[in-house]
């Protein structure tokens, strides 16, 4: 059913009887052409572009709880392209550009909202790392722009920039970068999806990996047996789980990262705002909540919750970037739980088991991925060869030492 | 989260830094196959939903090196003795 | 009368805790040496007449107290010991551990008073309670973002608490200004 | 005080209030009246206010439904400036002289508000419209369509000011903590209290007791307050007890640890002296005993927000313990026995009650005399469908039993369709509730280790059950923690009856029937998101947003869930219903911050020689934790820049000081510290002779260097290591982790000193001189007795010191050690010591100027990702095993196409080089995938007269010569520099040696 004002207009007349379910929520067939574990974003995507551009319809996505229940229903919803490594900023300008068609081509509203991405600097190294970057946006095409204090205090007037510890130096700036709804790109992609024939399943927990030497041929799930000659894993946080089935170890650790919303507020914050003298980063929704994030709580865990020190930590940051916030409430924290790799940067790859696919690796900052890292993955499904943005995201480079580390963080997982 | 660290007693999480996974020993540089060793034991890691044995620094506190065995799950934290002590493979 | 949390009083006539610094002792960590534990609680046994603790606790004798910050670790504190204790607590131990001076390392309050307990409570991580940090007892923690050791002393005659707390020199104003902020309450006074 | 008292029309006798105590207050500029002891919303209802804000999506008018945090509607703005605090609700903010508050949400005013358009556009507006429009022109969203969104959506509005009140954070443990202090709290803190435990009761509310303050009870033969006062009294005066009121328990966290909020100051006008507003405690207790009552749930019917319908508890905590009347013509609309309290108590304070209306075919004749006693029309089996009334209430339309409709005219509409217990403390660490078919609710399910639930909160609804059950838990409590609890006491209370049936919705109407009050959600959205298949309760919450109000569903999530098991024909523990999050109730984000913003967000630490920098007048600049001395400006100095060359040729051509004690410094011991050091840096230090420096380079496992320093060995068995400032304490537990975790067989001990040593850098060819005068012979410094890279102790002034002759600067440098406590008495002493050799201070400024001359590398090439070969440190790794070794082997590690670093000169000299522009090959087209590297660190050099720099190149070193374009899109610039070593001054390092 197209979505439009004159269908809502219609609907409206007759009491929105007539609207249909957003997506098929289809049972599982015993066998299918390519099976997608994880109906979050980026599992969704790929069943997406693989019908839509690949010409592959027989796909189910298996979701274990409900669509969206993972990553993609609990971030922060930030979408930016400002990266710096050349084996990055592609895939992710890539992404952006996805991004800016995306509702277009969903037939789905998914609010996208360029209202600019701002980084603050507050040293001389910081501004060095910032005017880095920038430039390597700025070479690649993307926009960045390099703002003084001056400048950052025109358009964020009530920072705190006459009592801080740490000064505010100024700030990179991506005016195309923003937000967008989280739920309804899930929900968008599944709907467009579910058009296209790909069978949506949820309630359907992958338990296992039917293994026939080398080769991955299907998975048992809390629904029965599915067998499918390409198994294509998205599963975020669980990935290490999954792969331990087919008796894969992974350079993945599984870390909580939280978030947190304020009662709604009248518009308050322009775009997003990350402080750079310490872990926090904020943007107001169309609901009117600040939704604002910190660091990682730093250890293994798959609770979807965090401890009280990381948010204690984010509130301070808060407090010292914004000192107004002090007085508005935090109305909910959650978690959730992230692949963090072991240099920062994801993964989109065969495994060493034929017929096993991999995307994973996305850490805090998959979400600006989705449509990219859908498109690219769907394309090394259907043609068994990497797509050429996401040719650096081997599952290798770790052995090899081709590794792509923004942050210069090493094999440590929790300081990427 | 608080660990009980054997020197200090119960602690906040705050006080301590993380490492991970510690079941992998450093290989012998030596090792004709010392390479793929040490790629293993600085990349792969054991990383369960359930118990975990991981290494934390009492960084805060007495700076030991403890290894915790903690359930990821819960976040219930069952042992936690000095990283010195441990049986080495 | 129950141990109220939330009434202050800003009187220093009527102090409700009393800070004051300890510029007078000289300290040294000593970390023993492989396989001289024995040996070393020999050393401080003849030498100072203290029997060396395992664990967080302070045990003193005379003009010298070992306080438990590690597993094998204590910090030595001589009153009026300066810079020179750690040449003669080397003396004392010898090859059984590596001594090495912090005298001018550390700065060292001591803080007492009714109020204490309460005041110390805005930043302490850990429980200062007569039940769980008697006289003797040593923590090393994190107070407000920096680094702390802190120990417990006799109490007063009247049963006031008193403590030392140690924090590195290059810390001391951050410190100062947790805890006159956690003080204000109470009333504060300095000696 | 002023003496023209307001009216307060609804003023009624009794209550818990203080009415010698007269209080002035502002609502939306109109100046009332109410009385100690008030709530915001008690002292409107006195005065006869029912308009209190506005409804988030429609704009619908709202009143005060609930007497708790549970409120959905009645959210306001409080105070004014910079304390103006939005969505505050005026059911727990207690009222004080001189409260201003503003209603929410309305524009212009609250009684004709614009934004009320929404409401008659409202066909349009269902649940998710959005998703399906606004996608035409791409543009007009963020333009357009967003804006207009925003605008109408949000609630209160911030204050754009800085937070001007305090917070502050401790730390509490206990035996047994107590949330809730209604009739279960206290009776278990009182047997938990008794038994010696130590305890902690925490109750949101500003006077304990719960429910008894609300409702009419005998304990004991004591009316419920008055059992609550003498309980709490007993509690007061145990000192093992502590009793916090005004303190809500915000949150459940791991190792038994909870989150608490003590609003210290909320009740007064501003925070007295000393004072915060608000204290974040963190409580880690060894039991816990959630005692949190229980919250009413409205039913759904047509019209169901408008001002003058209530809860049922509601209304008696209003009669009871406010002595508000309401209403003046009340009815009630129930199907619970429980919800008949109040039409009798309502009957008790004088309020014709017009009718009962319970949905129930059965009643229990009691009931039913006691109705007829109040003179009350009874209308069973019968359903509220619809309401009328222009800015509150007047009429009930009721559907009979028989299928008429009747109406019943009232101002006030009592409704209660059964009671939620308040669990959400029990799922934070994962446990979810069970369905409970006989109670109609969600009950507590999984517990976390050491936490029983009792009283209403465990559904176990009556006060006599409350008592019983508290009173068991706090022994068992204390028991359990080590104590020995006493004779449990039995409490003889009046009877109460829970019977009830489940009524989620009436009967349909045509008028909106809203589900969740305050986002405006309606039966009609949650069929909606049924028919479009958002049937799990986490899709039906994000597609409709029931449940994500300030209110988090407290009121009616449950309601929603039920009517979507109805529409899906699942059964209710299937359903299941939404997860629960802290804070329970929001919580000011300032007070999880503490005192830790501004100049406190993170401890600063100051070098030795502070002070007297200070009085220097020298520029700071924030080095990671550490505050130093930038530059030392001198009257007449035209900028840093002049200032920083005067610096630098004053070092190169005199002499000059810089603090350096910043630098971490190791203490590293034992019989192995030279084993142990050989396997932390690439290159040896077993072979190190005794008083001798030597530079070192230390890796990550994975290859990548760490940290560079220099070590120094002072006996076989004793060396110092150096560390730079940002990485002092990495390096610190990297070795621990060396010593503890790989090789703990190593006799080693490692401690920092990083504190305990004032070290001064003293550079410059006129340094030797400087020194000999300065230490007065207390040792031979002599190039011959001390040549470059000595370093020795000896004892000056009495004191231990410690020289090293090292050089960042590339000239002729010593440092000097002393004891930080004298760090001050020393720099002064060098000061004059070095007056007669033109002696300048320096600060960090120049020190990183001189690096670049000399091409040494620092934390910007050091970045985390570069190699010994790529900093030219290849040469220095030696044969034998050290961490990083194996990994440092791997093919991207040592490709001949990784960048090196190099030096770089603009061949236009008068260019200025910045860090951060990027490297292209001349004729290249200046893209992306043609990047050769970028500028690391660039400096204007006073010896060369022109800007230079470090950058990492790809192939740099076998470039040496070539030209290459240096291009800042950032900033504008695009020139060509040469390539060149990265020595730029004195190649041959001679100038060290002198
Ligand atoms: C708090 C937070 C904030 C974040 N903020 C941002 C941000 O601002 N910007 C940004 O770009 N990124 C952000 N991220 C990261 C981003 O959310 C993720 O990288 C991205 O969503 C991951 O991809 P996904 O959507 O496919 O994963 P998910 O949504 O997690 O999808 C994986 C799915 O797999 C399912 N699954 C797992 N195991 C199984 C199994 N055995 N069988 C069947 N199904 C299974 C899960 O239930 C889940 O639905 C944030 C993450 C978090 C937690
Ligand atoms: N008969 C019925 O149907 C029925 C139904 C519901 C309640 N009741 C009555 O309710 C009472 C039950 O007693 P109870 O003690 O279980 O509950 P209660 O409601 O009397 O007390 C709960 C207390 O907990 C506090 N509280 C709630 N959440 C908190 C938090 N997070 N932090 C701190 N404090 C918090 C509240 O302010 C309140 O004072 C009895 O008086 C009973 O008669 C009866
Ligand atoms: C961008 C964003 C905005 C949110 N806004 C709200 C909000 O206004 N109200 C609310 O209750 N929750 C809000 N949430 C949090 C969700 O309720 C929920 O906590 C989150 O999606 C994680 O799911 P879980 O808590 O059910 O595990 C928001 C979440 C996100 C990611
Ligand atoms: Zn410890």
């Amino acid at each position: 059913m197209h979505y439009s004002i004159f269908s809502l207009a219609r609907q409206a007349l007759l009491g929105h009887r007539g609207w249909t379910a957003a997506w098929r929520d289809a049972s599982p067939k015993s066998s299918y052409d390519v099976l997608v574990i994880g109906g979050g974003g980026h599992g969704l995507a790929t069943a997406y572009y693989l019908a839509r551009h690949f010409g592959i319809a027989n796909i189910a996505v298996l979701e274990k709880g409900w669509i969206g229940s993972g990553n993609a229903g609990r971030n922060t919803t930030i979408i930016r392209s400002n990266y710096l490594l050349p084996g990055n900023n592609p895939f992710y300008e890539f992404s952006m550009q996805l991004w800016e068609g995306l509702e277009k081509d969903l037939n789905y509203n998914a609010m996208v909202s360029q209202r600019g991405v701002l980084n603050l600097f507050h040293s001389d190294a910081q501004r060095d790392a910032a005017a880095r970057r920038g430039n390597a946006m700025r070479l690649h095409g993307v926009d960045a722009e390099l703002l003084d204090r001056t400048a950052v205090r025109r358009m964020l007037p009530f920072l705190d920039f006459d009592n801080a510890r740490f000064p505010i130096e100024g700030g990179l700036l991506q005016r195309r970068g923003g937000t967008a709804r989280h739920d309804a790109v899930v929900w968008g992609y599944a709907r467009a999806a579910s058009d296209r024939g790909v069978d949506i399943v949820q309630n359907c927990e992958v338990t296992g990996m039917i293994r026939e030497g080398d080769r991955v041929v299907g998975v048992e799930t809390t629904r029965g047996t599915i067998r499918a000659p390409k198994v294509a894993l998205a599963v975020a946080g669980n990935t290490s789980r999954l792969t331990a089935m087919a008796g894969l170890r992974m350079p993945l650790e599984s870390h909580v990262l939280q978030a947190f919303v304020s009662e709604a507020i009248k518009p308050l914050i322009p775009g997003v705002v990350t402080f750079g003298a310490g872990h926090f980063y904020i943007s107001q929704s169309d609901k009117g909540g600040l939704v604002f994030g910190g660091d990682i709580d730093g250890y293994n865990s798959y609770a979807q919750r965090g401890n009280l020190p990381t948010v204690e930590d984010v509130c301070e940051s808060g407090m010292a970037l914004m000192p107004m916030i002090g007085r508005l409430r935090m109305l909910r924290s959650w978690g959730g739980i992230m692949d963090m790799s072991m240099d920062g940067s994801p993964i989109i790859d065969h495994t060493p088991l034929d017929g096993l696919y991999l995307n994973a690796g996305w850490c805090y900052g998959g979400f600006k991925a989705t449509p990219a890292s859908g498109w690219c993955f769907a394309h090394l499904i259907a043609r068994d060869e990497p797509h050429p943005v996401a040719r650096a995201f081997r599952l290798d480079r770790f052995a090899s030492g081709y590794l792509l580390d923004e942050k210069g963080q090493g094999a440590q997982p929790n300081l990427h | 989260m608080r660990i009980p660290c054997p020197f200090c007693g119960n602690r906040d999480v705050s006080e301590f830094a993380y490492l991970g996974d510690a079941s992998a020993p450093r290989p012998a540089a030596d090792a004709p196959d010392a390479d793929r060793e040490f790629f293993e034991a600085a990349y792969l890691r054991d990383n369960p939903s359930g118990l975990h044995r991981e290494l934390w620094y009492h960084a805060s506190g007495c700076r030991s090196w403890l290894e915790v065995e903690r359930n990821t799950r819960t976040h219930d934290i069952t042992k936690a003795t000095f990283a010195r002590d441990r049986v080495r493979a | 009368m129950a141990d109220r949390l939330n009434h202050g009083f800003a009187a220093s006539s009527n102090p409700g805790v009393i800070v004051s610094i300890r510029n007078d002792l000289g300290y040294a960590t000593i970390m023993v040496r492989r396989g001289a534990d024995e040996q070393l609680k020999q050393r401080v046994k003849t030498a100072y007449g203290i029997d060396l603790v395992p664990g967080p606790r302070r045990s003193a004798s005379g003009d010298v107290a070992f306080l438990g910050i590690g597993p094998t670790t204590w910090l030595a504190t001589q009153d009026d010991g300066g810079n020179g204790f750690s040449v003669s607590l080397k003396q004392a131990v010898g090859d059984a551990a590596s001594v090495t001076d912090q005298t001018d390392g550390y700065v060292i309050h001591r803080v007492s008073g009714p109020r204490i307990g309460q005041a110390l409570a805005k930043g302490f991580p850990i429980d200062l309670h007569n039940r769980a940090f008697a006289p003797g007892a040593v923590a090393v923690t994190a107070v407000s973002h920096l680094g702390a050791i802190i120990w417990r002393l006799d109490d007063l005659e009247d049963g006031t608490p008193v403590f030392e707390i140690a924090v590195f020199r290059s810390l001391v104003d951050s410190f100062r200004r947790w805890l006159d902020d956690s003080l204000a309450g109470f009333g504060l006074a300095r000696n | 005080m002023s003496d023209i008292s307001a009216p307060q029309p609804n003023r009624i006798d009794g209550g818990l209030i203080d009415r010698s105590r007269a209080l002035r207050f502002h609502f939306d500029g109109k100046q009332y009246q109410g009385f100690q002891g008030d709530t915001l919303a008690s002292a409107l209802l006195a005065s006869g206010v029912r308009i209190v804000g506005r409804s988030f999506k429609y704009h619908r008018p709202r009143g005060i439904m609930t007497a708790g945090a549970e409120e959905p509607n009645a959210l306001v703005e409080l105070r004014t400036g910079a304390r103006r605090e939005p969505n505050t609700r005026a059911t727990t903010i207690e009222l004080f002289d001189g409260l201003e508050a503003l209603s929410q949400n309305r524009w212009p005013t609250l009684r004709y508000d614009l934004g009320a358009v929404n409401s008659l556009l409202s066909s349009l507006f269902v649940a998710g419209f959005y998703y399906k429009t606004f996608m035409w022109p791409a543009s007009f969203w963020e333009r357009v369509y967003e804006p207009l969104i925003r605008r109408a959506a949000g609630l209160g509005r911030a204050s754009l000011q800085p937070d001007p009140d305090q917070y502050e954070k401790a730390y509490a443990f206990c035996d047994v903590l107590v949330i809730g202090g209604g009739p279960g709290g206290l009776a278990a803190a009182l047997a938990a209290g008794r038994a010696g435990a130590r305890v902690i009761i925490a109750d949101d509310d500003f006077i304990p007791g719960g429910r008894l303050n609300n409702d009419v009870h005998t304990i004991d033969g004591l009316s419920g307050v008055e059992w609550a006062k003498y309980t709490a009294k007993e509690l007061d005066a145990l000192p093992n007890v502590t009793m916090m009121t005004r303190t809500t328990i915000f949150g459940a966290y791991d190792g038994s640890t909870f989150g608490a909020l003590e609003r210290v100051s909320d009740h007064l006008p501003v925070p007295p002296a000393h004072q915060p507003r608000q204290r974040l405690w963190k409580i880690v207790a060894q039991r816990s005993i959630l005692a949190a009552g229980a919250i009413e749930r409205p039913i759904v019917f047509g019209g169901n927000d408008r001002p003058g319908i209530m809860l049922a508890s509601a209304v008696r905590t209003y009669l009871n313990r406010y002595g508000v009347a309401p209403g003046k013509a009340a009815t009630l609309f129930t199907s619970c026995d429980d919800g008949w309290r109040t039409a009798l108590d309502l009957a008790r304070a004088g309020v014709k009650v017009e009718a009962i209306i319970d949905a129930r075919s059965e009643i229990s004749p009691s009931l039913v005399a006691s109705g007829q006693t109040i003179g009350a029309r009874l209308l069973k089996g019968a359903h509220v469908i619809d309401t009328r009334g222009a800015h509150g209430l007047s009429q009930i339309r009721v559907r009979t039993n028989k299928g008429d409709d009747i109406a019943i005219e009232s101002d006030l509409l009592a409704v209660s369709g059964g009671w939620n217990p308040n669990l959400a403390l029990s799922t934070h660490l994962g446990g979810r509730p069970r369905w409970s078919e006989e109670r109609s609710a969600f009950l507590p399910g999984d517990l976390p280790r050491n936490l029983v639930v009792i009283g209403a909160a465990s559904g176990a609804l009556t006060l006599a059950e409350a008592l019983k059950q508290g009173t068991a838990a706090g022994a068992t409590s204390a028991d359990a923690a080590g104590f020995k609890s006493g004779a449990r006491p039995e409490f003889v209370v009046d009877d109460e009856s829970i019977s009830g049936e489940p009524l989620w919705q009436a009967a349909a109407s045509r008028s909106k029937a809203f589900v969740d009050y305050q986002n405006d959600v309606t039966q009609a959205d949650i069929a909606l998101a049924a028919r479009e298949g958002f049937t799990s309760v986490e899709h039906l919450k994000r597609y409709t947003t029931l449940g994500m109000a300030t209110d988090q569903g407290k009121m009616a999530a449950v309601i929603g869930h039920a009517m979507m098991a109805a529409l899906t024909d699942r059964p209710m523990p299937q359903v299941g219903t939404t997860i629960a999050r802290p804070p329970a109730t929001p919580v000011a984000i300032g007070a999880f911050a503490g005192r830790h913003r501004g100049q406190d967000f993170r401890p600063v630490r100051l070098a030795p020689s502070h002070r007297w920098a200070e009085q220097l007048g020298a520029t700071f600049v924030d080095a990671g934790p550490w505050r130093r001395a930038q530059w030392f400006a001198r009257p007449g100095e035209a900028d840093w820049l002049s200032t920083v060359i005067r610096e630098v040729k004053t070092v190169r051509s005199a002499v000059g000081v810089c603090d350096v004690s910043t630098l971490g410094k190791i203490d590293v011991q034992g019989a192995d510290a030279g084993i142990f050091l050989d396997r932390i840096y690439i290159n040896t230090f077993s072979t190190l002779p005794v008083g001798k420096v030597r530079y070192g380079l230390m890796l990550r496992e994975d290859g990548i260097a760490m940290d560079d320093g220099t070590c120094a060995r002072f006996a076989p068995d004793h060396y110092v290591m150096s560390t730079t400032t940002a990485n002092a304490a990495k390096v610190m537990q990297h070795l621990d982790h060396a010593r503890q975790v790989l090789w703990p067989e190593l006799d080693v001990q490692a401690i920092s000193v990083t504190e305990q040593w004032a070290q001064f850098s003293i550079a410059g060819p006129r340094a030797r001189d400087l020194l000999d005068r300065l230490l007065g012979g207390a040792i031979d410094i002599s190039d011959a007795a001390f040549p470059y890279l000595a370093c020795a102790d000896f004892c000056w002034r009495g004191r231990p010191a410690r020289l090293f002759r090292v050089s960042f600067s590339g000239e002729l440098g010593y440092e000097l050690a002393v004891p930080a406590r004298f760090g001050d008495e020393t720099i002064r002493a060098i000061m004059e010591a070095g007056a007669g050799y033109g002696l300048t201070p320096y600060g960090t400024e120049a020190l990183g100027v001189m690096r670049i001359e000399k091409g040494h590398v620092a934390g910007n090439e050091l970045n985390g990702t570069t190699t010994a070969h790529d900093l030219g440190l290849g040469r220095m790794m030696g044969k034998k095993d050290f961490i990083g070794k194996v990994l440092a082997r791997r093919p991207g590690l040592v490709d001949p196409d990784r960048p090196a670093v190099i030096g770089l000169k603009p061949i236009d000299r008068r260019q200025r080089l910045r860090n951060g522009a990027h490297l292209f090959s001349p004729g290249a087209a200046v893209k992306l995938e043609n990047d050769q590297g970028y500028v690391t660190s660039s400096a204007f050099s006073p010896m060369l007269g022109h800007w230079i720099a470090l950058a990492l190149l790809a192939r740099g070193r076998e470039r040496v010569g070539q030209i290459l374009r240096v291009v800042d899109p950032l900033r504008g610039a695009d020139f060509e520099a040469e390539i060149c070593s990265p020595v730029f001054y004195d190649p041959e390092g001679a100038r060290l040696r002198g």
